[in-house]
């Protein structure tokens, strides 16, 4: 399909203006650049705090995570390894998707509750858990975009197309394509399946 | 019939070999009562007998069922149609209660206009319908590093396919006006649900212009409370966690957004610890729904229907060959109807079974030319940690007891 | 948000004119709670928030409502398929409940070697795919005298729209073998049910051998026990009542067997007394769902979606055409999909409505070149007391407030 | 699609022979000429006594019918007129459906009960119920095809392409179709539709 630009907009006049207000309320997404980041800051110090109170009971005191809860914080280094840890740290490539993700989503059964500064000292508390700042360091929307996000580079585009060109295939073998066939591995060893019966 | 069945009172049961059946010669219940009637249940739902084809969740997948996800039971369901009812659930904070009266949608950011509709005003605009398949991008990601799980609904049951009606993503953007936008080659649209998952997802305006749909309707009727009720983003040929869910805002914006579920997750991390981002289309696909670990074959050698789903992102179906031996030699399945674009094609495969140990295998190809790879293949180029994306050709070990299991092979 | 909705202690409600909608700028509960997990609803159903979308009887219809039927919700549904759960149901004697353990088909008659199949047995034929309509020869069978019941799901629901999967009845024919019956074009299959009802019709082989199927599923899964569970007949195109539910017994047969239903019902009397008989093919037919009696416009003037169904037994739907002025000019409507033969077609029409009042109506074009008759046509050959085969044109007035009632215009 | 005998019967091998005993007991239809009728009788007496005690409740004493429960007698020469009451008497064609249906169908709620000369009995009483015959008739397999029945001459095969050719039409009129549109019947007057709120 062409991006082409409408013929008229408004065609239909049906719905009505959104109100500054309105628009305010639910447009609060945080980009990569800081776009849709309100004023405010909050300390490491003060994040802990808050953490302890709101988060730790399934993240862990130090963002290590508890049972199957996620982890936030460790991990660095993992990545080209078996089973790597994703946190916070050793994975995402944007801390606006942290405060992003904890302003909207969280604490888990209470979402959309925090206060802009306890966001900032939440997000703080995890960099820290996460050895990226001292303990005295403080985040506001000044000095978000300083933060190095460690796997910042880690990231491809989608490169399938190019990548995997070799399973783009006009005449796929049909008959005898190997030589032997073992069975290599049973889904019955484990033994993970839940029974249903 | 009373003369017939006169000397009848033997036993009810199997018949005897050689001996009439007494479900035939014997008058049963059914064929003399009456059953229920017209105003017994005005919404039906399946027999008791079929209290098995269910929707199952495997509980160590997730630390809770709120942000989990269940599986719907292809491995009993034939055709392409998956009912509301067993249609595979992914929920990141539970499934929510949302009248019609207490819905809004906004569309906002680089618009002309900024706009808020009720669901009343949405079904004011022109409507289009298609079947489409939604398959979520962890479909399949449990096996990566090798056969984990027994079943069919277990390994690929994180799909489903239905008809949506609702209005075209293209005209809602365009009630809104983009000219605001400029050049609409680098804009995004950002979409969001009103649970409090807030779950979003940034989409390249080219697809949003393109074949998305902000859906109300499901098979016919209102989508159900777990997918979306009353309005559902359909994303065609997309990876299932772009297709929001209680839709409740579309941001037209000049970057992606890069939120948790395009950062943190649905990335997929190479061998090397790169990771690719945005991927979106749903590579080919197929399995073998029966015989499978859940649907074993119950009669011995002779006449077998083998029959699976195949599905693409990236258009429809042109053909699914089937293998019995792993891989070594491939016969050509029969597709029950034509491949339809991004929608599940069903294919069969009438064997006469020698009674001897199989490995089934089936591999799809699509309108690009795609053709399913093997597992070895896909681990070549991705390693073990991709998590999503896990398209591989899938075996089962079709046991002489007919029985089968989730095999790897080499 | 707590920093934007902080002076929003404002109680919930509509947003008043120009006044920020507390919907939006208060969190509400489902933004900020977690919803139902995924081990909610095994099997879900709709929302209680779309209780009305249901099958409903018309109590004065029939003496009980164990003889009787119900009808689809299809002013309430959008798209192509019936849900299972809410499509039509007609027994004749109650819906019974048949364990697939318990099931048995008998072959029998002018065939080379008369046969019994287990249920287990029919799922090792080759199978098929096929979204079909099934129509009771009955519907809008009310309305020859006059306009009479208000409400779509009423005058059309007796229809329904299901993908099948199931065998072909030719190939269970083959397996018996149909030598014994010599020349098949005068044969007979006779098919009739398990239940109390003894449902049988007589079906000629041509279109035995043609495309009807022995189905076990509807839209996916297991048919429901209103349906016909475990087995049931497809016969596309043709009648309602020849789709023999709990399908027990296919006989072969050197002559039609005039059964109860296909004398004293599903025959067509005339104005001059004689009737006609054998009447199968369901004729092109169509009709608005929405706006409708049960739908009414629920907004003033401006975009309008005008929606139906349209259907032959004959064929596909090659187009539909609406007029708003009761039939004086007609404007041809958008398919939502390209026609599929004996299947349902939605279509619809985008209109500017001036807010004035309307006399809806709809005109289905099949593939044979059928024109949906008029009222008065159908009646001139027809008269009024045919009972069957009512596939006139229907008109709903829809007046200035929106509201829509079954009328007959000159 | 062609009639064309199958290449090879049997091909799948599936399912089992139907037994002599398994086909008596379900192929009980009966057809017009008579195929399938047992050996058996029953007088129009004897049938009263069992109509009165296992139909009667439904159809009358004489067959006329209670409540919306089917009349069975009566209607002869209506069925040219408004409402015409349709019944073995006056419309159907075939004294077979009667037999068969009452014997696989009926009493509703306990059918498939009858023995064959009480069936036979049954539609004795019904054929006299309709004055077809007089009060010491008997019906028997010997003398079943004698009976004649009213409206056997009734019925034409569909006829609809032929009768109705003029519906396939090429150019159905698309604009000014008619001069005016008046309506000339309401539902809403019968008010005879079920509430649905
Ligand atoms: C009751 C348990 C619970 C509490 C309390 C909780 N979370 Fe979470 N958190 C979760 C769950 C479950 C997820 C994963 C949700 C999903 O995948 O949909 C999650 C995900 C996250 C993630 C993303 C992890 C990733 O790898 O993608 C972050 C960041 C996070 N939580 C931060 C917080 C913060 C900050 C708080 C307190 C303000 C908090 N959480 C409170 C359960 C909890
Ligand atoms: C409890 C009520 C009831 C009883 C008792 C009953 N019937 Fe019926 N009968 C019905 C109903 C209801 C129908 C219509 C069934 C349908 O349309 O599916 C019917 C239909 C018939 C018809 C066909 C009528 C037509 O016009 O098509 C005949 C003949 C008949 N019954 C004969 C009998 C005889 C003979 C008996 C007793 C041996 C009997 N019935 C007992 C309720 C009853
Ligand atoms: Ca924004
Ligand atoms: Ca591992
Ligand atoms: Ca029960
Ligand atoms: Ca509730
Ligand atoms: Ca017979
Ligand atoms: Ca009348
Ligand atoms: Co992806
Ligand atoms: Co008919």
């Amino acid at each position: 399909t062409l991006i082409t630009a409408p013929v008229v907009a408004g065609e239909y006049g049906l719905g009505r203006e959104a109100l500054p207000e309105e628009v305010a309320a639910w447009d609060v997404d945080v980009a990569p650049d800081g776009t849709g980041l309100p004023a405010g800051s909050g300390s490491v110090e003060y994040g802990e705090e808050v953490f302890a109170e709101a988060c730790a009971y399934c993240h862990g005191d130090f963002a290590e995570g508890v049972d199957n809860w996620p982890k936030l914080a460790g991990g660095a280094d993992t990545l080209d390894h078996e089973d790597p840890l994703k946190t916070v740290g050793s994975y995402w490539p944007y801390l606006s998707t942290t405060w992003d993700y904890v302003n909207r989503s969280m604490p888990f059964g209470y979402a959309q509750s925090l206060e802009p500064d306890d966001v900032y000292a939440i997000v703080a508390y995890i960099l820290y858990s996460n050895d990226m700042v001292d303990d005295d360091f403080v985040l506001s929307n000044e000095n978000f975009l300083e933060v190095e996000m460690p796997n910042a580079g880690g990231f491809i585009i989608d490169d399938r197309e190019t990548a995997e060109a070799h399973f783009w295939n006009d005449s796929p073998c049909m008959e005898n394509c190997k030589d032997s066939v073992e069975i290599t591995m049973r889904a019955m060893v484990l033994d993970v399946t839940p029974d249903t019966e | 019939k009373a003369g017939i069945a006169a000397g009848g009172a033997a036993a009810a049961g199997a018949a005897q070999a050689g001996e009439p059946d007494p479900l035939i010669t014997e008058v049963q219940d059914w064929a003399s009562y009456t059953g229920d009637g017209v105003d017994a249940t005005p919404y039906g739902m399946p027999i008791e007998y079929e209290s098995d084809v269910v929707r199952r969740n495997v509980e160590w997948l997730t630390a809770d069922t709120i942000s989990s996800i269940n599986f719907t039971p292809i491995h009993a369901l034939d055709g392409t149609i998956t009912p509301q009812g067993c249609a595979f659930e992914r929920h990141h904070s539970g499934a929510i209660e949302l009248r019609k009266e207490d819905y809004r949608l906004m569309i906002n950011g680089l618009v002309d206009k900024p706009l808020i509709f009720t669901y009343e005003d949405l079904e004011r605009f022109p409507r289009t319908n298609k079947v489409y398949f939604c398959e979520c991008a962890a479909n399949t990601g449990m096996e990566w590093a090798g056969a984990q799980l027994n079943g069919a609904q277990f390994t690929h049951g994180m799909i489903h396919n239905m008809e949506y009606s609702g209005v075209s993503l293209r005209t809602l953007l365009e009630e809104a006006g983009l000219g605001a936008a400029g050049d609409l080659k680098d804009k995004w649209v950002y979409v969001e649900g009103a649970d409090a998952s807030s779950n979003g997802r940034s989409i390249p305006m080219e697809k949003a212009l393109d074949d998305v749909l902000v859906a109300f309707k499901a098979n016919g009727e209102a989508l159900r409370m777990e997918h979306g009720y009353p309005v559902r983003l359909v994303v065609p040929g997309w990876e299932g966690n772009m297709w929001v869910k209680w839709l409740r805002r579309i941001e037209v914006t000049n970057q992606a957004i890069e939120s948790r579920e395009e950062t943190s997750k649905y990335t997929d991390t190479l061998e090397d610890g790169t990771s690719r981002k945005w991927t979106w289309e749903m590579d080919a696909k197929s399995v073998v729904t029966s015989p499978s670990p859940q649907s074993p074959i119950p009669h011995g050698a002779g006449p077998l229907v083998i029959t699976g789903l195949a599905w693409s992102g990236r258009g429809s179906i042109t053909g699914v060959d089937v293998s019995i031996d792993g891989g070594k030699n491939w016969q050509e399945a029969r597709l029950a109807q034509p491949g339809d674009d991004k929608a599940l094609t069903r294919f069969y495969l009438d064997i006469n079974w020698d009674g001897s140990e199989m490995l089934l295998q089936s591999r799809a190809k699509d309108s690009t030319g795609y053709v399913q790879p093997t597992k070895a293949q896909l681990r070549d180029v991705r390693g073990l940690n991709s998590i999503y994306h896990n398209n591989c050709i899938q075996t089962w070990w079709v046991k002489e007891s007919g029985e089968a299991e989730n095999v790897e092979v080499s």
